[in-house]
């Protein structure tokens, strides 16, 4: 990796280990000051033209953001993986461009109907919106016909084992529907925010693998460290060498599809074998491992279905297989 | 064994469906609260029959199949009860009635904190001094550790001995002087179970509160282990059946025919066939008393793992339909792979019994 | 069921071990030639009990566990027998009793090149001339092809019929002018066992040769199938073992007892027990006359994946020391997720039964 | 991938596409003609110095040449592999180097008991060598207290299911052993080979999955080519994309541990799977797909184990954990 790309990974890491606890966002939410530190690090606008106040960094430089502060607050790579990865492409050089000021500046927070759960109609929505994750926005992009902006409302919250620093649930409103004048869909935004997705992930990995690589040279079974049983440390050691194609993958590029796919085959299985290296003490939220992998089974059932494997094998086959 | 009991099953099904709503479910989730009201019902109805293992079995598994957290809960008062059953003496046994109808609330205390699986590891320490022992040390992870009346444990009793020799097992009242449980929060599921840290404080005990004979605790520590490993395959298959019939319903409710889900559908229900006569097979071997320790830990190691997967795939098939029911089952489900033995031990067990034979 | 078939099962091993010596076993694998001898020898004895379904299952089991190229042609000489004991007209299932006794070999023609696992898609066909069929068509990998006395023969009646319906069932003397067996040759494995291309042209056959009603072939095929699964779960739970065979000696002669080995000993030893009790509980319901087509299908999944994976974890547990004999059974394990219906086409099977369920 | 080993590629698949017909070589050998066309070409003597006759060519051409030919002649790469390898690394800067000369033109064919099944002493060997690949050799490198070179013999042959285009058995001789005077071991060229082994999985991995996508797009099912059927493109699909991360691991040197581990990890599912996807036809040797699985099988089981294993742990850990 080039200097500017490891000065860059070394600020994020230091700022998040020093800012991000995710035990305390978890329980206490993503509070204004940590907000305000984000952004003001640039990181809440990392793909953000900096005529709205954005970073306006390379693609790489985005990735490695999500990863490091993943690592440490998977919520808040969430956070941020909303607003540069849904949100801003949607609203990209149309009239509601200017709501991007605000929203990397952490004025205003926003929210996208990524799970589409909501048949939106007509001009004005009065009702629930349903399954909204960050669903304390003010601006929501719901999809209809074509995106449209509804403000927010009142929050109903629902349990969700993942990103719990970000409130989830369905959400009460009143608005009118602004509608977005762009070509761009769900479907695109999602297709390339591929390698964002990857990067969420390599940090959930990573986040995983680094405590349980410590554990297991601390803890004792048997009067003998775990690391010097032959399946904790064989199975460690092929996960830290998958974590580090994986990283070699998304640091050069490669192809996001493989990137994604790769991810998604190893994520669960990663952060599960990490806790279980921590036995009793893995399934405390305390010891900050579980949340991997809660968050991970998150990433792996929202981000990865059965279309992405079509575009997959429409990537690899170099057509869209006629499926039937 | 288990066929002939298909009415007792279907009562215990409906038993938990009626109680163990979503509503009633999520709220001891979230408040991580032990229901004793459920706990109460299922065993002063005699809706649970705890003395019939086959039908302790079966109403682990329903129970769990609906909700693991109270399905467990309210099957866990027994914990430990089988070493009082097999090895106490009078006085000790007679509690056991109170805890099969609800009134007396067991636990076990094996695990410290510093041991994990090494259970011949253990610390805690009962000094004989006269006609009575001095109990100090502490205990880790222990189910129904802040709420059981009393608590069976194994302690150390003898300086000599090394390693599995010199334990023994006492019943110790939890109201004792010296006796403290911190409840433990913030589990990943089966929240509605309580779990605790225990320290004991020159706890004194009796010479009646010592169960069995000096220096055979672990002993009976492992028979016990032999049976409760199937219950706890009990409670895996049941979260198993309860990931499927959650993945039964998104599938027909939404229609969904494409094949890479209905090779799954197929994967996941094999498994857990497979599961259910690893299962079923072990335990009528046991409850025969004929145990077989090797089946009875690939039941367990099996079934553990296929409660993982099921609950895993049922959150990938389900996708973005992230439905609360679903993810609790997914949080619940992790818990089959590390108690009563990681998967990990269950494997050293298993081949070295497999390798013993010719 | 199968417990008190404890002696026969002894007596089975004890053949098997006897006649299928390495050397042997060695020697018809490479020659890639049919056990003519030992299949005869294993029927006329009344080795193999040809009556007693449970008693089949055990015979393959046992035979494949000591070698699958040998004990599949030692067993094979009934293939399709099922067909002609059930729907057959007296005359057909007198030559049954022949087959019993290894005198007469029996083959069945189902597959067709182009086919795969379409079966309803076939081509093959029968068309009627007066009180005669006209047979023309070709068929694909067929076991006992080449040697076979009589074979059964799925085709199809009826131009107007689509797919699964009019099709038809036949006896088809391979004596008979128009017939022509090619043998298939370098196949991976169990290559003891016949596998030829059949050609008919312009076989003649009487109203006599068809088995059970016109149009109803399908059917009938489809009730074999339900059979001949738990045969091959039977096959590939007998490879399963004899690969676990290798791996246990592997172990215990070079004292091999690191973790990591041990690890996957349990594993594997734990999947041939889900494979076996999968095996078993679908079989005691066959042998019944209460198929479960699901439990037989997941049972044949499972036991052929747990062959492949039995067999490869023998190839990797012992390593460098490539015995001729592990060789042979990974070799042969892989047709396991092939013959009688694909794995792939057993999980749709599998999904479409269990989501018919509530 | 620079222009230089774009062009070797294309020569190697050139070459072998024309003159490496596995199925001949399977059943009747590696032919005087064949070798003296790998000779010629430089392939056989890829990473011999120039003054021996070799090609000296660096590793990642070596690699390339390996991975091309196994597509074709697995047989062909593996004899490769053992001169360049295995032999060369143990007579390198000894007297026994000259041999190279002869060995590099076809004119010796050698052999090492990579196995290590003999436990070889005294001066003088008189009796069988046991397990030896590439049997019908004149010069065999067997270790003792060293390396030692001895004549070949009568072979004993036995079956082995993987690479059949050589000769595998057992070898009655009686020869004197010349010793090498090297320090190197048979565990240090083992573990340096980690890239010509994975490079050799590649190819297995790769002509295997030509051969399936290829069937999967001609061969129907239920009247609809099988790539049209999910299971078959998805898992086709993914394997793909692992064998392209597997590619790139190696064209840039990532790391040879995580390349070894990851193609072992995935050489031998993917070459099953091949195989599978050609139904029954996949289990006769006229497809040409069960040999990439035997060949696999017999990488996984031979290249791939407890002690590859533990130095992966001990690259990973960063030392060597304290196995028990």
């Amino acid at each position: 990796m080039e200097d500017e790309y490891e000065l860059l990974r070394d600020t994020v890491k230091e700022f998040s280990e020093k800012n991000l606890d995710e035990k305390r966002i978890e329980t206490g939410g993503i509070v204004e000051n940590i907000i305000q530190n984000i952004a003001s690090q640039g990181f809440l606008g990392a793909k953000i033209p900096s005529k709205f106040g954005g970073s306006e960094l390379d693609e790489k430089s985005y990735n490695i953001i999500l990863r490091e502060i993943s690592k440490y607050s998977p919520s808040v790579a969430m956070k941020i993986f909303i607003l540069n990865s849904l949100y801003y492409p949607l609203v990209k050089n149309t009239e509601m461009e200017s709501t991007l000021s605000d929203a990397s500046s952490g004025k205003m927070n926003v929210s996208v109907d990524f799970l589409n759960k909501n048949k939106i109609e007509g001009e004005k929505f009065n009702g629930t919106l349903n399954d909204i994750l960050n669903a304390d926005s003010n601006n929501i992009i719901v999809f209809g016909k074509g995106p449209s902006l509804v403000n927010g409302g009142t929050v109903m919250e629902k349990d969700f084992m993942g990103f719990r620093g970000l409130k989830f649930g369905d959400i009460k409103i009143e608005s009118e529907l602004q509608h977005i004048n762009t070509k761009v869909t769900l479907n695109d935004i999602l297709e390339d925010s591929y390698n964002a997705i990857s990067s969420i992930n390599l940090g959930l990995i990573s986040g995983a693998l680094d405590k349980a690589m410590e554990y297991s040279t601390i803890r004792k079974a048997f009067d003998s460290p775990l690391s010097s049983y032959e399946p904790v440390a064989f199975n460690l050691s092929r996960m830290v060498s998958q974590k580090n194609i994986l990283e070699t993958i998304l640091n050069n590029n490669i192809d996001s599809y493989y990137a994604l796919n790769f991810s998604m085959n190893i994520l669960v299985e990663t952060t599960r074998y990490a806790l279980n290296v921590h036995g009793g003490y893995g399934y405390f939220g305390d010891f900050g491992v579980e949340k991997f992998y809660r968050d991970a089974m998150v990433m792996r059932s929202i981000f990865y279905g059965n279309s992405d494997l079509k575009k997959l094998s429409g990537h690899v086959y170099g057509n869209k297989v006629g499926f039937i | 064994m288990f066929d002939e009991l298909s009415d007792y099953r279907k009562k215990i099904r409906e038993f938990a469906l009626r109680e163990f709503t979503e509503e009633t479910s999520e709220r001891y989730d979230r408040n991580e609260e032990f229901p004793f009201e459920i706990a109460k019902k299922s065993l002063s109805l005699g809706m649970v029959d705890m003395e019939n293992p086959a039908k302790i079995l079966i109403a682990i598994e329903e129970m769990c199949r609906v909700d693991a957290g109270l399905g467990i809960s309210a099957t866990l008062p027994y914990f430990g009860g089988e070493v009082l059953f097999l090895f106490g003496n009078d006085k000790q046994k007679k509690i056991l009635n109170d805890v099969y109808h609800g009134k007396v609330m067991l636990s076990l205390g094996i695990t410290e904190p510093s041991g994990g699986s090494d259970v011949a590891g253990l610390k805690t320490f009962a000094k004989k001094s006269g006609n009575k022992y001095i109990l100090n040390g502490s205990k880790m992870f222990i189910s129904n550790g802040a709420i059981a009346d009393y608590m069976v444990v194994l302690a150390r009793t003898s300086e000599e001995e090394k390693r599995h020799h010199g334990l023994s097992t006492f019943l110790v009242n939890t109201k004792s002087r010296g006796f403290k449980a911190t409840k433990l929060e913030n589990k990943l599921g089966v929240r509605a179970t309580n779990t605790a840290e225990i320290e004991f404080n020159d706890v004194e005990l009796s010479e009646d509160d010592l169960i069995g004979e000096e220096g055979k605790g672990f002993y009976y520590i492992m028979t016990f282990f032999n049976i409760s490993r199937i219950y706890v395959a009990g409670q895996a298959l049941g979260i198993s059946e309860g990931a499927f019939d959650k993945i039964k319903g998104y599938v027909k409710t939404n229609n969904i025919t494409d094949e890479a889900t209905m090779f799954e559908v197929a994967d996941v229900s094999t498994r857990i066939e497979a599961a259910r006569q690893l299962t079923y097979n072990a335990a009528s071997y046991l409850f025969k008393y004929d145990p077989k320790p090797e089946l009875t830990s690939m039941a367990k190691a099996y079934a553990g793992e296929t409660a993982v997967y099921s609950s895993e795939k049922a959150m990938e098939i389900t996708g973005k339909s992230p439905d609360e029911s679903i993810q609790r089952i997914f949080r619940n489900a992790k818990i089959m792979e590390i108690w009563e033995g990681t998967s990990e031990v269950e494997k050293l067990v298993i081949s070295r019994q497999i390798l013993k034979g010719d």
